[in-house]
């Protein structure tokens, strides 16, 4: 077993048109090892694993399978070789059962018995200490269920080989470490694990063997002992150093407000004619009245019952211009009803909800188009972009009153200003006609994060920014953040502590729709606890 | 209108003949169900069914044998199913579209070949009572003094329920139906499972067709379907999607139109155009009612969008 | 000089028009628009029998269009045979009455007949047959054979035309038989063959032992010939359909006409006119007897047709009651022929409503 | 799904080439209808010489394309309108039925109006009636959820009833014996026809040229007047204004449009709204210009085969204008090949289906291309 590797990729290159995703890619998969896939956003990561897993076929390069050489025509013959993955997007139905889901595609009779279905997948649940009901709906599901009904659907399948794609994306620190036991557990059976993040800190805690891919190439590969801390695995990630210190920009120089692109941008506004009408530039106090009022958002007791989910109720905290407060919590604990309560997309049944000293129903009624509200949402490709439009349509979706004069639409005007921002945030392509599929979600993201800041908002909501983002976007999108600091409150929504402190002033922990806990960043004790109240165990006082 | 009893006494004949009328349209129905099903919309019914009931009635005429024209219905539609499969799986043409042009197609190639058969008469399924059943008072003559066909048509929507909750291929095809991308994860071609959908419930449509041409008629006339495809259709969006509340449907709609021509024949004092007017706005009544129930409609989540071609 | 110009060219003009005169003589071409296919056994198809007949004449031609929607584009069909040069253009229902005026109006030198309609122009002249008369004795036919005195009569739309066959039929059933009544039932169709047939199922259900009906498709006779009642046909003789219940049809035969029309054009003197002539032309008739009816019926249909044919009887003579009990027509009087155009009520012994 | 080959997306769409597609599917179907009419021993060849030339081959074929294209393009137009908000508003056709009675309701009231009154106010209660039945179902759709094809598609059938409903009882005019016709139209109330011979023979154009031009236009009307104005109005709006922009936008995602505070179900009403509007329009143009009254025959059907030109025109105005005149002439022409030919009227259907068919096959190879895999 030993000298022949489970899986062996030699030679993988594939290309999307011109661009190159992957290039000459070998790579070794050795059974009860767990390897972890490092590297950037577009680094050809998903893309190679997307060709194991049969779900591409490279242009050139061949797998081998114990030695013998395998085509994959299709996730069928990955299976057959023992291959699976769990995606970053899960690949289940909504509307059917667990246990239908797991049990999908699998091969047997024609026939199937529910009550059979249920018992096997409780049996397999159990066996690896993946606890998930197998008569509930997918859609029902927190997150975390859902990628152990990912996992569970492998195993199911006899998986030799196992595939994470940013698993812990999704996740909770709890369920995270849940996750790690069971990966190391499947390791301990035999079973080769390969993941790929973006998290230094687990790729340390969990991995055997490290691979670090840029620009579709493996530029280093090593044992996960051969690197002592963070910093040199970011420093072999990057080929330079990373300061993890809170509070000051990473890298500088490629991207400042200096730049031309910079320049360009505050050029084109300040030609528009609701700039001439307003002013033009972050200086608070030229634009509406109401931007004089220093408390940006405040909430009491703010209630709702969300759409099938819990919702939220009885929150309460107020942020003031220059802070930033991060809502803490797992996905699905009404975060998201929050935030659509606090833009102006969903009615709260009580309390009330003040932005920019304005009761809520004021401030929607005549929304300022400038130093208002700026909302950067979490699905960057289903909600805060249309991926079928151009980069000047997208640039648009949430512009387009700023470019609009008596309901006619300035085009010209947004091409240009869009070109500014692209070459601002040095966006990848550059060219404004390329559809927003075409971007890369760190492009994507930079491009939202740059239209959202546009229209200096004095009050800002950040859905998990940099959820998926490589380091040195996250970097990027954070300095942005900091920056626009300066003029405005800031509410970041984040599932991820670092980020939340990176970032924030205060952190608020929120827990089946409730405040938890509400405490300054400085705080340390509270903050070493911020893990065990997500997962719901509050600490009483 | 002051005496109640013819209007209930002919209550009993109405059902009988919504029971036969309502056959084709269940065929059909259940058919385009079994596509929608898979995420497939296919608004070619009507054509499917001309088609079918021509191969039907020319398969029956040529041989004499009701059932060989019967196979000849399902297999000539599940051929302009599979065009329709051409279209939208491989060329990728736009499902809306393709079906709109499959029902003027297949309508007039109908209508086309068969000028020449026009009026020409066959020997097809006829009423044969179930040996006890039809014997039992009220509803043996309702149910049991039918044709074979309309025997089947009681049996058809549990088959149907059966393999799509009970059966593999069922459990892939409800999946492909809301999540393609999740089936394709899970090993299984999206592609084969639709093309697999649109043949099985192009045959069952053209069971439809040939149940007109084989049994209501009984000889080919032109426009037989006139419209019934239609129908069946909205039938399935009004049965949100299955098969009990399909049966149902039909039921309802071809019950209401039965009882109101015994109406009409009573001598009801309404003007023709409000009474066949009522089963539409009871469909939509129906839906009404239901949507306010705030139930969900129940529509696969991936219907009428195609599979893209590359990845 | 100027004179002997003046004859060259009149006797150009007259040469050419002689050779046109020739020419109209050799062939006549003659077109022909149809509503529904010919292939069903109604309307289109009794003037689609008359055709071919005239198909065999060597010096006549003849062009058909069937399934012609009427409104905006039977205009254009009826343009475009004018456009081919056809001497004689048959259009062959009511929805192309304007159509046909408005092309007439472009090409006077075409003769225009119209059937079913009430209007004429300089070269637009509308026909139609007496066919109620037939209709009344195929209504005594039903009435003496009904055992439970109640007929069935499937209906298309409720336009004169229909209303006026319905009270005919009812008149004839009445004659014979006072106690029946005649059940209509809209269809709203002229041809959807299982919708009529449904109808007519529907009738059966509610007890009438007579089907009679006012489409193109035999659905009705089938719906009859499988309940084991008895049907009257329309159009033509439909018991092919229904051998067993088959009584008697209501039957056109237009081929009189349509050759005395020709006649006319070919020589040229056609005229324009309403023509409505009835069974004594032979335009209009029944059908041979089903086996199944008796000769005593025979016999008393048969006297009162002579009695028609002899114009000593008139259908719609008083007194003639309405649904309603009301007297619409004083004895001795009959209705005239507008208002057998415009007919809009129904007589005693109808069962139904006017839409 | 095809082994050996590869299908591409192309990043940008063809330019000619895709003209060349479209001839091509339409030269393949011409070749198929060609091969059905040898099947019944008719020759196939001159029968597609016949639909040419009946559709496009003589001087007055254009009017009467022309005139037919007319009502298809309105209907269109709007159909097109509702698919780029990803509305599956089949009901155009009710909508032009409720249109038609509208506008005639106008016209019936207020026949003693003056005609710079009557018309425009015909037209508008025609718009107005055709907007506000597209607008149930739109407000079925946003307030209770329910799916617009069924609720369309049910509308459809119901507003024929009502048609059926008032010509055959309230509007049946007793001038015309009782046959279900309304009374005419005032004069002032018809759309006249583009070509007024007698005008230009009194304003001294010679004999021939009039001639020649009341072949060309022959009965195209006036209402082609609105088709340019709408298609204009459209097109403009769609490209230019902010509205037009957020209907892209929502169409391409509508939890985008929600996100960004697109009012999606304004816009959802608007565009319906707009599609009954054109819609009616087209049928009291209908009415009025063809018929100068209200007849049971106005529908034909434009309202379906609206939906099909929207889709083979990508929803593009300019398109749209070319397909619907190409369908428009495919109907006038198959007329002649069933005169010459004597073939059942059903060949029209079966031709219509034939190349719409091949050409929404054929429109693949616009957006993908087919690359060989090499391994």
């Amino acid at each position: 077993m030993e000298d022949f590797p489970l899986i062996r990729l030699e030679g993988i290159s594939k290309y999307f048109g011109k661009v190159r995703a992957n290039s000459h890619i070998d790579l070794d998969i050795r059974a009860g090892r767990i390897k972890a896939l490092l590297g950037e956003n577009g680094a050809g990561k998903s893309t190679l694993m997307s060709i194991l897993a049969g779900r591409l076929e490279p242009d050139t390069g061949r797998i081998s399978v114990e030695g013998q050489i395998r085509r994959f025509r299709s996730p069928k013959d990955a299976h057959l070789a023992g291959i699976g993955m769990v995606y970053q997007h899960f690949m289940l139905v909504d509307t059917m059962s667990v246990a239908e889901n797991v049990l999908l595609g699998h091969e047997g009779g024609f026939m199937i018995s529910p009550a059979q279905m249920r018992e096997r997948v409780r049996k397999l649940a159990e066996r690896y200490g993946l606890a998930v009901d197998p008569t509930a709906s997918v859609g029902s599901l927190s997150m975390g269920e859902r990628q152990r009904v990912e996992i569970l659907k492998l195993l199911c399948r006899e998986c030799r080989v196992l595939i994470f794609d940013e698993p812990t994306a999704v996740l909770t620190p709890v369920e995270s470490e849940q996750l790690f036991t069971a990966m190391r557990r499947m390791a301990a059976q035999g079973k080769a694990i390969v993941f790929i993040s973006h998290k230094l800190p687990e790729v340390l805690s969990v991995a055997d063997e490290v691979a670090i891919l840029r620009r579709g190439e493996v530029v280093d590969a090593f044992e996960r002992s051969q690197v002592p801390d963070e910093a040199e695995l970011a420093r072999r990630m990057l080929g330079r150093s990373l300061f993890k210190e809170p509070g000051q920009a990473a890298f500088t120089g490629e991207t400042e407000e200096s730049g031309q692109g910079a320049r360009d941008l505050q050029q084109v506004m300040s030609e528009l004619p609701i700039a001439r009408i307003r002013g033009w530039g972050g200086r608070a106090g030229r634009g509406r009245r109401i931007a004089q009022a220093d408390s940006v958002l405040s909430l009491d007791g703010l209630s709702c019952r969300g759409a099938g989910t819990a919702g939220f109720s009885k929150v309460s905290f107020a942020i003031a211009k220059g802070q930033i407060l991060a809502l803490v919590g797992v996905a699905g604990n009404g975060q998201k009803e929050l935030v659509e309560v606090i833009c102006g997309l969903r009615r709260p049944d009580a309390g009330s909800l003040k932005l920019l000293g304005q009761d809520y129903r004021e401030f929607f009624s005549d929304l300022p188009e400038q130093n208002g509200l700026g909302y950067i949402p979490e699905d960057r490709r289903g909600v805060a972009s249309c991926p079928e439009l151009s980069l000047v349509d997208n640039f648009l979706l949430t512009a387009r009153k700023l470019f609009s004069h008596r309901g006619l639409l300035d085009r010209k005007r947004a091409l240009r200003a869009t070109r500014a921002l692209i070459a601002d945030h040095n966006i990848i392509p550059g060219n404004p006609q390329a559809r927003g599929r075409e971007l890369s979600g760190g492009n994507l993201q930079k491009l939202i994060v740059g239209r959202e800041l546009l229209r200096n908002p004095r009050c800002i909501v950040a859905e998990n920014p940099t959820q998926g983002l490589d380091v040195a976007a996250t970097e990027e999108v954070w300095r942005r953040l900091r920056v626009a600091r300066e003029s405005s409150g800031i509410l970041l929504v984040t599932g991820d502590i670092a980020e939340a402190l990176a970032l924030a002033d205060y952190i608020a922990v929120i827990y089946r729709g409730k405040l938890v806990d509400l405490f300054s960043a400085a705080n340390q004790e509270k903050v070493d606890q911020i893990g065990l109240m997500m997962a719901g165990s509050a600490s009483a006082d | 209108m002051e005496d109640f009893l013819p209007y209930l006494a002919v209550l009993l004949p109405a059902m009988t003949a919504a029971i036969s009328t309502g056959a084709p349209i269940l065929y059909a129905t259940l058919g385009e169900l079994v596509m929608e099903r898979g995420g497939v919309l296919n608004l070619g019914v009507e054509g499917m069914m001309m088609v079918g009931a021509l191969a039907a009635f020319l398969g029956c005429y040529h041989t004499g044998s009701p059932w060989f024209g019967l196979l000849c219905g399902g297999f000539s539609a599940m051929l302009m199913s599979m065009l329709h499969g051409a279209i939208c799986l491989i060329f990728q043409g736009s499902q809306v579209v393709s079906g709109l042009a499959l029902t003027i197609f297949g309508t007039g190639l109908a209508n086309y070949l068969g000028t020449p058969y026009i009026q020409m008469k066959i020997q097809g399924f006829t009423a044969l009572d179930v040996p006890l059943l039809s014997s039992i008072p009220v509803l043996g003559p309702i149910f049991f003094q039918q044709d074979v066909l309309v025997y089947l048509s009681y049996i058809l929507p549990f088959l149907l329920w059966w393999l799509l909750m009970r059966t593999r291929f069922g459990l892939a095809l409800r999946a492909t139906g809301e999540n393609p991308a999740a089936v394709r994860a899970a090993g299984i071609s999206p592609g084969a499972v639709r093309w697999a959908a649109l043949m099985l419930g192009g045959f069952l449509v053209g069971l439809g067709g040939a149940y007109l041409a084989l049994a209501s008629m009984r000889m080919w006339v032109d426009n037989l379907v006139s419209g019934r495809g239609w129908i069946a259709v909205a039938l399935v969006i009004f049965a949100f999607w299955r098969p009990g509340r399909a049966v149902f449907g039909v039921y309802l709609f071809s019950g209401i139109t039965a009882y109101l021509f015994r109406a009409q024949a009573l001598g009801v004092g309404i003007p023709t155009a409000f009474l066949s007017m009522l089963p539409y706005l009871m469909t939509l009544a129906v839906l009404l009612a239901s949507s306010l129930r705030g139930k969900d409609s129940g529509a696969p989540a991936d219907l009428a969008n195609n599979l893209r071609p590359e990845d | 000089m100027f004179k002997r110009a003046m004859f060259l060219v009149l006797a150009l003009a007259l040469s050419c028009s002689a050779a046109l005169a020739a020419d109209a003589a050799k062939e006549i071409k003659i077109g022909f628009v149809y509503v529904s296919p010919v292939g069903d056994a109604g309307w289109s198809y009794s003037h689609d029998l008359a055709r071919q007949e005239l198909e065999k004449h060597s010096d006549i031609s003849t062009y058909y269009m069937e399934s012609v929607p009427e409104g905006a584009d039977s205009e254009r069909v009826i343009l475009s045979m004018a456009r081919k040069g056809y001497d004689l253009i048959f259009t062959t229902s009511f929805g192309y009455m304007d159509p046909t005026l408005k092309v007439a109006k472009q090409f006077p030198k075409t003769a225009f007949m119209h059937a079913s309609g009430y209007k004429t122009s300089e070269n637009v002249g509308n026909y139609f047959g007496r066919i109620y008369q037939s209709r009344y004795l195929t209504g005594m036919v039903a009435g003496l054979m009904t055992k439970k005195n109640q007929i069935g009569y499937v209906a298309a739309f409720p336009i004169p035309e229909v209303v006026r066959g319905i009270n005919a039929f009812t008149l004839g059933v009445r004659a014979v038989n006072p106690k029946a009544e005649v059940r209509v039932v809209w269809t709203k169709t002229w041809y959807d063959p299982a919708l009529e047939k449904d109808a007519a199922i529907s009738l059966l259900d509610i007890g009438v032992d007579v089907i009679a009906q006012h489409q193109d498709s035999p659905g009705p006779q089938e719906a009859a010939q499988d309940r084991g009642a008895y049907s009257v046909g329309y159009h033509s003789d439909m018991s092919r359909f229904a051998p067993e219940a088959h009584l008697v049809a209501a039957v056109w035969n237009w081929v009189p006409f349509y050759l005395e029309a020709v006649d006319q054009v070919r020589k040229g003197t056609w005229q324009p006119k309403s023509d409505w002539p009835g069974m004594e032309s032979g335009i209009v008739d029944i059908s041979p007897y089903g086996k199944m009816v008796p000769e005593d019926v025979r016999a008393t249909v048969d006297q009162r047709k002579q009695e028609i044919v002899d114009g000593k009887y008139v259908v719609f003579s008083g007194p003639i009651n309405d649904q309603s009990g009301k007297l619409r027509v004083e004895p001795g009087k009959v209705l005239s022929d507008q208002e057998l155009i415009s007919f809009d009520w129904f007589v005693d012994g109808v069962v139904g409503t006017m839409n | 799904m095809m082994s050996g080959w590869r299908i591409v997306s192309r990043t940008e769409p063809r330019e000619w080439g895709s003209v060349v597609i479209f001839a091509a599917a339409f030269a393949l179907s011409l070749l198929i209808c060609g091969l059905l009419l040898q099947v019944q021993g008719k020759d196939g060849a001159l029968g597609v010489g016949l639909l040419l030339s009946g559709g496009f081959g003589h001087l007055y074929s254009y009017g009467e394309t022309l005139l037919k294209a007319i009502p298809i393009f309105l209907c269109s137009l709007g159909v097109a309108l509702c698919f780029r908000l990803q509305i599956w508003n089949i009901g155009a056709e009710g909508q032009y039925v409720i249109g038609t009675l509208g506008g005639t309701w106008f016209v019936l009231t207020f026949a003693s109006l003056p005609g710079w009154l009557l018309l425009p106010g015909m037209l508008i209660s025609a718009m107005l009636a055709g907007g506000f039945w597209a607008c149930v179902s739109a407000v079925l759709r946003q307030r209770f959820g329910m799916n617009e094809i069924i609720s369309t598609l049910m509308l459809n059938y119901i507003g024929i009833e009502i048609l059926k409903y008032l010509i055959y009882g309230p509007w049946r005019d007793p001038a015309a014996m009782n046959f279900p016709v309304s009374p005419y139209f005032s004069d002032s109330a018809v759309i006249a026809q583009i070509w007024n011979s007698s005008f230009w023979l009194d304003f001294g154009l010679s004999e021939n040229i009039v001639d020649v031009m009341a072949q060309l236009c022959g009965r195209a009307h006036w209402g082609i007047l609105s088709c340019l104005i709408a298609g204009c109005l459209c097109s403009f709006f769609l490209q230019k204004t902010r509205l037009g922009y957020e209907i892209t936008a929502a169409g391409s995602n509508a939890k985008a449009a929600r996100f960004a505070g697109i009012p999606y179900s304004r816009l959802v009403i608007l565009v319906m709204f707009i599609c009954g509007a054109l819609a009616g329009l087209a049928g009291i143009q209908e009415c009025s210009a063809t018929l100068e009254r209200l007849e049971p025959h106005i529908v034909v059907g434009y309202g379906y085969t609206a939906v099909v030109v929207a889709w083979l025109a990508k929803l593009r105005t300019v398109r749209i204008a070319f397909f619907a005149i190409i369908l428009a002439g495919l109907r006038v022409g198959v007329e002649n090949v069933q005169l010459e030919l004597q073939v059942s009227n059903s060949f029209a259907n079966t031709l219509e289906g034939i190349i719409l068919i091949t050409v929404l096959a054929g429109q693949f190879f616009n957006d993908y291309s087919l690359k060989r895999k090499f391994s």
